[in-house]
């Protein structure tokens, strides 16, 4: 038995012990016994994942599950990256769980209602929901569903037939909803959520279903090496087609815009934890599909694919990032963000599908790798981003930046695991979200010398992505400062703040996981050179040449100059930090620092309530972007009875609403509901009118027989 | 351009710098024998401005002090914006009641060694303001004093040399 | 496995084992029926019912077994078994199985509560059973003519059940019900006449047949003409029956009004015993027409059925009528498999039929239960129910999952073969457009369940700290519900229980 | 030379280099007060008085506001650690560097933004009003600059294949009409606008300014005193270096030595003090003619640069 069949056999069993144990355990053990075998599950997915990046191949076919079709299940190395990313994600999250959803903390409770009001300063008043607690993310129903979803998702990348993928596929949307929605009686928002994520889940599906059902058509089989194989039969429009239809399905569970107006709703109304696994480990196997069906099984495609892939992930990095600059909801910027990666990897697979129909598989293959190893890098961080965020809010109850801080002091080791993760997603050297962005800019810069004579749209498209791109960065920069800078640090702007303390072991040893990931990524990221190698041999048209080639502590490029070596970059930092720290230890003699007041221009005692908070950080940033933002104001002012021109009180608000979604979405629901209005009148309950449907019927198939006959 | 020939036309207009004072002890009008120079202060001293409650006659002499004639800074005298970079506070005015709170949190927010140094007769005595029903005293009945400034309002010059004595240029 | 297949095969060879298997499923619940004649509604009367039902199973599947390798049972000239017939017993078995089990705790709550008294429990007891042998004999007849007769039988029967509450709505109701369903009777009849009328034409048999295998042989001798006329009448005709446009008006009211039991049996069952009649019907009409014309005729209706439901589900305020018009739309969709009618396309629709009508039956019973409990049938009426009753809505929350379509229940592998079906041959078009209107029931049927199941109890009303109220669902009520949901899931993970008779009936249903 | 001279010579440059910066930043700060002040009719205070401030504040106590946490000592070794290792990796003094490939063009940009972050976070950290409203300044500008910066990075290395440093100063070495292209001059442009605005220079920023409203950079650090001060105001001079080097030896690299012996070393050094100086010169000159703008008016600075960015790299693919 291969290591490969071992680790999806670990991850089918343990998903049905976690559905049976999950149910049966007694409510005290259950979060440890389904946080266990999550993890298992993901130990099987890292085994296998591993196993197949190493050069190992797999594949089973089971006539007896799956009626009419058959569970056809096959590994290669890209689903191998794909099998290690999940697996991984859910080890990590899988020992957070336990303490997350046992018992205590703050998460189960109402969040404050009344955000940014004077009177939030005094803060939830209520205890710990304990109870509230238990029917949220600690339910029978969550915590059997849990290993079930990680098993979901590790499966669907060794799916290798079209019923295959799409069960597996549709399971993993169940059981995510299912935990999505955990939290229902604690909030009504997590409802709606719910809908918005079944409801674009499935228009997801219904594009996936009908773009490989179309292709299984036209290959004569649904088995992923009949459509391979058959790829070639299928006329250029038909192709197109099933790429566009594929490229929609795939890219509404990615949530590139403007499909992604789930995600903001359902990552933050999740559990954290699953949050954690949608986010970082769902979200990229948008990306795998895109890359099974488009470069694999279609085998890549004519230039305007790549152009398409492109310019939708270029507007999803910008406005997802927009948005997050401008969140202040810990969880919903965290979602942004993930549009945000989401459209980085797409650039880069889009520049890949560009020069490979040129036929510049070199280049491509390092955009196809910078896309995968960005992948990789967003799940390591988002992980521990969201994982973060999930402490804080078991602290503390809030998801709200405006009222949080000072948790530096009171939860140092989440803080410091936090920034580690904040660093990668800011993209900053020495963190890991800086090397993929890296290589998909060298790839991106080479487009030039490499290409020759670019084509126009060549020409166009690339300089723009790479202002994108750079746009991207800054303001995931300035995104990260805020979410850290005000979420972390200075002093506590709510009483439940300054009441947090430090989460229990197993989330900070989730966390701790999690970083250690981001850490080993962002250091040693050319071991990672071998396995991206084996895993664009399985794509056929960027599949020349090793795309890092592993050179010690150095990332290369490989057939195109570029080299870069973090971790002297990280050691760099250091050693001259480290030297820095000794001379001013020095020249200190031992003084101490003296800790004195903030300096409040000799004020009054300095109030929480003066400090900058998240919305007053993205202010110049909302301006700057005020078109594209369009941020609702509302000021109330308050007179005096005696006098309209004595102010008792004004009260302003701020909104940044999603203006893509508050642009598409409403008038087609509200077309919906118009249609849905006016079909009730076709049942009036009037028998003489149904009878009229019934003849009428009758008439026009008769007259249709008449004259056809 | 027009600046620039501005610029030419007029050239420097920074006079010429007087001779340093030999000691601080001989600074003019100083009363009480003002400090050494100290040694970690010298050549560079940034003073924070505090407006205890002045007529702003003493502000405008300041700001000549610091413009292009006088030019303080060609000693190493420097204004900025917070005490946390200041080495020595420039107090103004007598103490009113509102600022007397103000004025011993900037006092407190200065990191050590720092030196205080009350610019004006209001400063230092209260001035024509003693007695009144807002002042609650002297600079000195607040925090002490290092460095006196007689004079309403001291002219730059004075002004200047006073300073000198702390950067010891 | 192999054992029993030998043995029911030894047993049908001889006469009296495949009479016993064909007749025990008719017989059983004449039985039970004639024990409520006798003694009223009693505990024991009441698992007769259920005891009947498990026999028509049992036979279901000794009958799949023996045809699953494709021979055929039959019992004089009347009753014919093979394997199509066998998936239809199937259905009508299981169904019947969770609908009797769960009608015996709701008449006694219907009693309890004085919605119903003895006559009406003893007539419902009388009823049932009828209605299914009505059913049984429909699929079990070889005679195209009776099965049309017991078809229609079970509207007569029916039509009692679905006034047995009473009220002012219930009388509408049955009233409606009849009226559409004489009509459907009518152009049924007419259409099988026709039928009549060309094989005598065309010299089957003596004086011409109405015998299906007859038929189906002889086939390309009926005159093209006259079936022109008589398919379009009898997809009308049953299509009445099936709730298919235009002729499903009758379908939300009986629905909604009949006892939970009976809507589980009439949704899960009865459409697709009309279903079934017109895919007999389909192998001689392709046959003696051509296939574009049969394919184009039945795919009109059928989406025009799933773009009603869609339309109507949409603004839908009546969880029972939301049952109602997703039948309808899985009807459509059902069709749609009989119009592309490919071997696939019917193992699909066979699976989808089984899948629908173990949902539905969930679904019903468990929204008698709803109503039971909360006391109306207004959407807007049930709020926070997973809060407060976690059992039940934890039931009816799987069963709206199942009817949409998401796994590990079967309707999905059934949705997705009918999808893979249709695109091979050739109607990708029309996958295209049943996938968007099911993308709107999806939304309007996930939206409504979501306001009934989902949020703290009364409208977050409660504090979250306060102790969940017990789960109130008597055990005898849930367990069939939950059979159901486990049944349907093995069903769409588990193939080889099925997967062989499927094959078998889709080789008789099915042309390519 | 065998390759342990050339390897020693290699780090001999790079020391070079560090001590260049190091000991050179403070008196650049000098010279441009000095001009400054020169030109505005006064005196002016000296070049070396930066250095004597930063030995004062050596000597100064240190202050850490009260419910500021570690990211509050942090962020001044992190800035300067930062800027350190960019005066390492930067081909200031020779194309041959013992670190060669260890940071390219987009390296260094990041390590810059590195420490305006650290700054920033440092800002936040003190938990005043001020010190928020200089970090949300800070990375909005930072924020708009990068893309700038980015493109200017591509666009000089779109020509050359790389982004390395040593690459691109060799390639335009080796052919020097390449500065003249299209490409390269609003590159240069774009970059010019770059360094004043991460150097936080007028029209961005008024270094000179006691008023807390109109700063950026100023006031996050108000919070800091003695030692870290010191740290601060080094590493920000340095930076300002280290950006006008980068410009210098970008698009004007005659001067550097393309190997490591130690008289083109020296003859680099000199000539790399005497473009720093001109630079610095210029850009003093450049400050007394304008007025700082209104905050939201950079963002428009910054538009209009990152469309110089952006013709840039266009041109270079058109014209390549």
């Amino acid at each position: 038995m291969s290591l490969i069949g071992a680790g999806l056999g670990v991850i089918a069993w343990g998903a049905i012990a976690g559905v049976t144990l999950g149910a049966l355990a007694p409510s005290r053990a259950r979060a440890l016994v389904a946080g266990v075998l999550t993890s298992v599950v993901g130990a099987g997915g890292v085994l296998a994942g591993l196993a197949a990046l190493g050069g190992q191949g797999w594949s089973l076919t089971v006539t007896d599950l799956l009626p009419l079709g058959a569970m056809t299940l096959a590994v290669d190395a890209l689903s191998g990256a794909f099998l290690l990313l999940v697996g991984a994600v859910a080890v990590a999250v899988g020992v957070y769980s336990v303490g997350y959803t046992g018992p205590g903390g703050r998460h189960g409770a109402e969040p404050d209602a009344t955000s940014g009001d004077t009177t939030a300063l005094a803060g939830p008043s209520s205890e710990p929901g304990a109870a509230g607690h238990a029917e949220g993310a600690a339910s029978r129903t969550a915590q059997s569903a849990l290993p079930l979803f990680v098993a979901a998702m590790l499966l669907v990348p060794a799916a290798a037939s079209v019923s295959t993928l799409l069960v597996l596929w549709e399971l993993m949307a169940l059981t995510s909803l299912v935990l999505v929605l955990a939290e229902h009686r604690l909030r009504a928002s997590v409802r709606d959520a719910g809908l918005w994520y079944a409801g674009m889940t499935h228009a997801g599906l219904v594009a996936i279903m009908l773009g490989l059902v179309v292709f299984a058509a036209g290959a004569g089989g649904e088995s992923f090496t009949a459509l391979r194989a058959g790829s070639g039969d299928l006329s250029p429009g038909t192709r197109s087609l099933v790429f566009v239809l594929i490229f929609i399905g795939f890219g509404s569970k990615a949530g590139m815009v403007p499909l992604h107006v789930w995600l903001p709703r359902a990552h933050s109304e999740a559990p954290s934890h699953v949050s954690a696994l949608m986010s970082a480990a769902m979200v990229s196997l948008g990306l795998y599909g895109l890359i099974r069906v488009g470069f694999d099984l279609l085998g890549g495609g004519p230039h305007w694919w790549g152009l398409l892939v492109l310019t939708v992930g270029g507007l999803s990095a910008l406005y997802g990032v927009l948005q997050a600059s401008v969140a202040v909801d810990l969880k919903r910027l965290l979602a942004y963000s993930t549009t945000e990666n989401v459209g980085l990897m797409l650039i880069g697979v889009g520049a890949a599908g560009m020069f490979a129909a040129d036929g510049n598989r070199i280049l491509a293959g390092v955009l196809m790798a910078a896309a995968v190893l960005h992948a990789v890098n967003h799940a390591a961080f988002k992980t521990l981003l969201f994982l973060g965020a999930g402490s804080v809010l078991r602290a503390t109850g809030l998801r709200d930046l405006d009222l949080l801080g000072g948790l530096a002091r009171r939860m140092p080791v989440t803080t410091a695991l936090f920034a580690v993760g904040a660093l990668g997603a800011a993209a900053l050297p020495p963190g890991n979200g800086f090397v993929s962005e890296w290589v998909l800019l060298q790839g991106l810069i080479h487009s030039v010398t490499a290409t020759g004579s670019p084509s126009v749209v060549a020409a166009l498209s690339i300089p723009l992505a790479v202002g994108v791109v750079a746009l991207t960065a800054g303001l995931g920069m300035v995104t990260f400062v805020k979410a850290f800078g005000v979420g972390f640090l200075a002093r506590p702007r709510s009483t439940v703040a300054a009441a947090a303390s430090e989460s229990p072991l197993t989330m900070r040893a989730g966390m701790f996981l999690a970083a250690a990931a981001c850490a080993g990524l962002a250091l040693a990221p050319a071991t990672a050179g071998a396995p991206l190698t084996r895993l664009l041999r399985v794509l056929p048209s960027v599949r020349d040449g090793a795309p890092l080639a592993d050179s010690g502590i150095a990332l290369r490029l490989a057939g195109i100059a570029g080299s870069m070596s973090p971790l002297l970059i990280a050691l760099g930092l250091l050693v001259a930090g480290a030297s820095v720290a000794a001379l001013a230890r020095r020249v200190a003699q031992g003084r101490p620092r003296r800790v004195a007041q903030a300096w409040g221009s000799g004020g009054a005692r300095l109030d929480p309530r003066m400090e900058y908070t998240a919305t007053s950080f993205a202010e110049p940033l909302t301006r700057v972007f005020d078109d594209v933002l369009r941020p609702e104001h509302d000021i109330d002012v308050t007179p005096y009875v005696e006098s309209r021109y004595l102010i008792e009180s004004v009260r302003f608000r701020q909104r940044v609403p999603d203006r893509l979604e508050a642009r598409l979405y409403p008038p087609l629901l509200a077309a919906a509901t118009r249609w849905g209005q006016w079909s009730r009148r076709l049942a009036n309950g009037s028998v003489h009118r149904y009878l009229a449907y019934g003849f009428v019927g009758l008439l026009s198939v008769l007259i249709v027989v008449g004259i056809s006959g | 351009m027009s600046v620039l020939r501005k610029i030419i036309r007029t050239g420097r207009v920074a006079e010429s710098a007087p001779q340093a004072p030999p000691a601080s002890a001989d600074a003019e009008g100083a009363d009480r024998s003002g400090p050494e120079p100290v040694a970690p202060l010298s050549g560079s001293v940034q003073l924070r401005h505090v407006d205890a409650g002045s007529c702003n006659g003493c502000e405008l002499e300041i700001a000549s002090a610091f413009g292009p004639v006088y030019d303080a800074e060609r000693y190493g005298l420097r204004l900025v914006a917070s005490p946390r970079h200041a080495d020595a506070l420039l107090v103004t005015g007598p103490v009113t009641r509102n600022m007397a709170d103000p004025l011993r949190k900037t006092y407190e927010a200065t990191p050590a060694p720092r030196r205080v140094v009350a610019v004006g007769d209001c400063a230092l005595n209260c001035g024509v303001f003693a007695g009144g029903h807002g002042v609650e005293g002297a600079v000195a009945d607040v925090i002490p004093v290092d460095v006196e400034v007689p004079g309403c309002p001291p002219t730059p010059d004075v002004l200047i040399a006073a300073l000198r004595g702390l950067t010891g240029r | 496995m192999m054992a029993i297949s030998e043995m029911v095969h030894a047993a049908a060879a001889s006469g009296p084992a495949a009479t016993a298997v064909l007749l025990a499923p008719m017989l059983a619940p004449l039985v039970a029926a004639s024990a409520a004649v006798l003694v009223g509604w009693r505990r024991a009367v009441s698992w007769s019912a259920v005891a009947a039902s498990v026999v028509i199973l049992v036979s279901g599947v000794l009958a799949a077994v023996a045809t699953a390798d494709g021979s055929v049972l039959t019992v004089g000239g009347t009753l014919r078994a093979d394997a199509l017939t066998a998936v239809m017993l199937l259905v009508i078995g299981v169904v019947a199985v969770i609908a009797t089990w769960s009608g015996v705790s709701y008449i006694d709550q219907e009693l309890a509560a004085g919605h119903t008294d003895g006559r009406g429990a003893r007539r419902y007891g009388v009823l049932v059973p009828m209605f299914l042998t009505a059913m049984v004999l429909a699929v079990l007849a070889s005679n195209l003519g009776v099965m049309w007769a017991a078809i229609e039988a079970t509207t007569i029967v029916t039509a009692f059940l679905v006034g047995h509450r009473g009220g002012r709505q219930a009388v509408e109701a049955t009233w409606k019900y009849v009226m559409i369903c004489s009509v459907g009777i009518a152009l049924a009849y007419l259409g099988t006449v026709l039928v009549y009328y060309a094989s005598q034409h065309a010299g089957i048999g003596e004086q011409g047949s109405l015998d299906w295998s007859v038929l189906v042989a002889n086939a390309d001798q009926l005159d093209p003409g006259v079936m022109r006329v008589a398919v379009p009448l009898l997809v009308l005709g049953f299509g009445t029956k099936a709730g298919l446009m235009p002729m499903h008006s009758w379908l939300p009211d009986a629905h909604s009004q009949a006892p939970a039991p009976v809507s589980a049996l009439m949704s899960g069952v009865l459409l697709s015993v009309a279903v079934y009649a017109l895919l007999r019907y389909r192998v001689v009409a392709v046959a003696a027409l051509d296939l574009q014309f049969v394919r184009s005729l039945i795919l009109v209706v059928a989406l025009a059925s799933v773009a009603l439901a869609a339309s109507m589900l949409l603004a839908q305020r009546d969880y029972k009528r939301l049952l109602a018009y997703s039948s309808i739309e899985h009807m459509g969709l059902v069709m749609i498999g009989v119009a592309v009618g490919t071997p696939l396309a019917v193992t699909a629709l066979l699976l989808h039929i089984l899948g629908h009508g173990l949902a539905k039956a969930v679904l019903f019973c468990a929204s008698g239960q709803i109503l039971a409990s909360e006391g109306t049938t207004q959407i807007s009426g049930v709020r926070g129910l997973l809060a407060r009753q976690p059992v039940l809505a934890g039931t009816f929350a799987l069963g709206v999952a199942a009817l949409l379509g998401l796994p590990p229940f079967s309707i999905f592998v059934s949705e997705l073969a009918l999808a893979r079906a249709a695109a091979d041959a050739g109607l990708a078009w029309a996958v295209a457009v049943a996938l968007v209107l099911l993308l709107v029931v999806f939304v309007a049927v996930a939206g409504h369940t979501a306001g009934m199941l989902f949020g703290g109890d009364a409208a977050g009303q409660r504090p979250p700290h306060t102790p969940p109220h017990t789960p109130s669902l008597p055990r005898v009520a849930a367990a069939p519900l939950v059979t159901g949901l486990i049944a349907l899931a093995v069903l769409g993970v588990v193939a080889w229980p099925l997967e062989q008779l499927l094959d078998a009936a889709s080789a008789i249903a099915g042309t390519s | 030379m065998t390759a342990s001279g050339l390897t020693a010579g290699a780090l001999a440059a790079t020391a070079g280099q560090l001590a260049l910066v190091v000991g050179g930043a403070p008196l650049l700060v000098g010279l441009m007060r000095q001009v400054r002040a020169r030109l505005e009719g006064r005196a002016g205070a000296g070049v070396g008085q930066p250095w004597r401030d930063l030995r004062k504040l050596l000597g100064k106590e240190a202050i850490r506001p009260d419910g500021s946490s570690w990211v509050f000592t942090m962020a001044p070794l992190l800035l300067l650690a930062s800027t350190l290792v960019i005066t390492a990796v930067a081909p200031f003094l020779s194309t041959v560097s013992p670190v060669e490939g260890v940071a390219d063009l987009f390296a260094v940009v990041s390590l810059l933004m590195l420490g305006t972050v650290a700054l920033a976070l440092a800002g936040l950290d003190t938990g005043t009003a001020f010190g928020g409203m200089g970090a949300s300044r800070a990375v909005t500008v930072a924020a708009l600059a990068e893309p700038t910066i980015l493109l200017a990075v591509f666009a000089l290395s779109a020509r050359v294949g790389s982004s390395n440093l040593a690459d691109i100063v060799e390639s335009t070495l080796t052919t020097p009409a390449q500065v003249l292209s299209p490409a390269s001059l609003l590159a240069a442009v774009a970059f010019a606008v770059v360094i004043i605005a991460e150097a936080g220079r007028l029209p961005v920023d008024n270094p000179a300014t006691h008023l807390e409203l109109t700063m950026i950079h100023e006031a996050m650090v108000l919070e800091y005193a003695g030692r870290d001060l010191a740290m601060i105001e080094l590493a920000s001079a340095m930076r300002l270096t280290v950006l006008l080097g980068l410009g210098a030896n970008l698009f004007m690299p005659w001067g550097i030595a393309t190997t490591v012996a130690p008289l083109p070393l020296l003859g680099a050094a000199v000539v790399f003090a005497v473009k720093l100086g001109v630079l610095g010169a210029g850009l003093a000159v450049f400050e007394v003619f304008v007025a700082k703008w209104r905050l939201f008016r950079v963002p428009e600075l910054l538009a209009g640069s990152f469309l110089f960015g952006l013709l840039a790299v266009s041109a270079s693919f058109f014209l390549a």
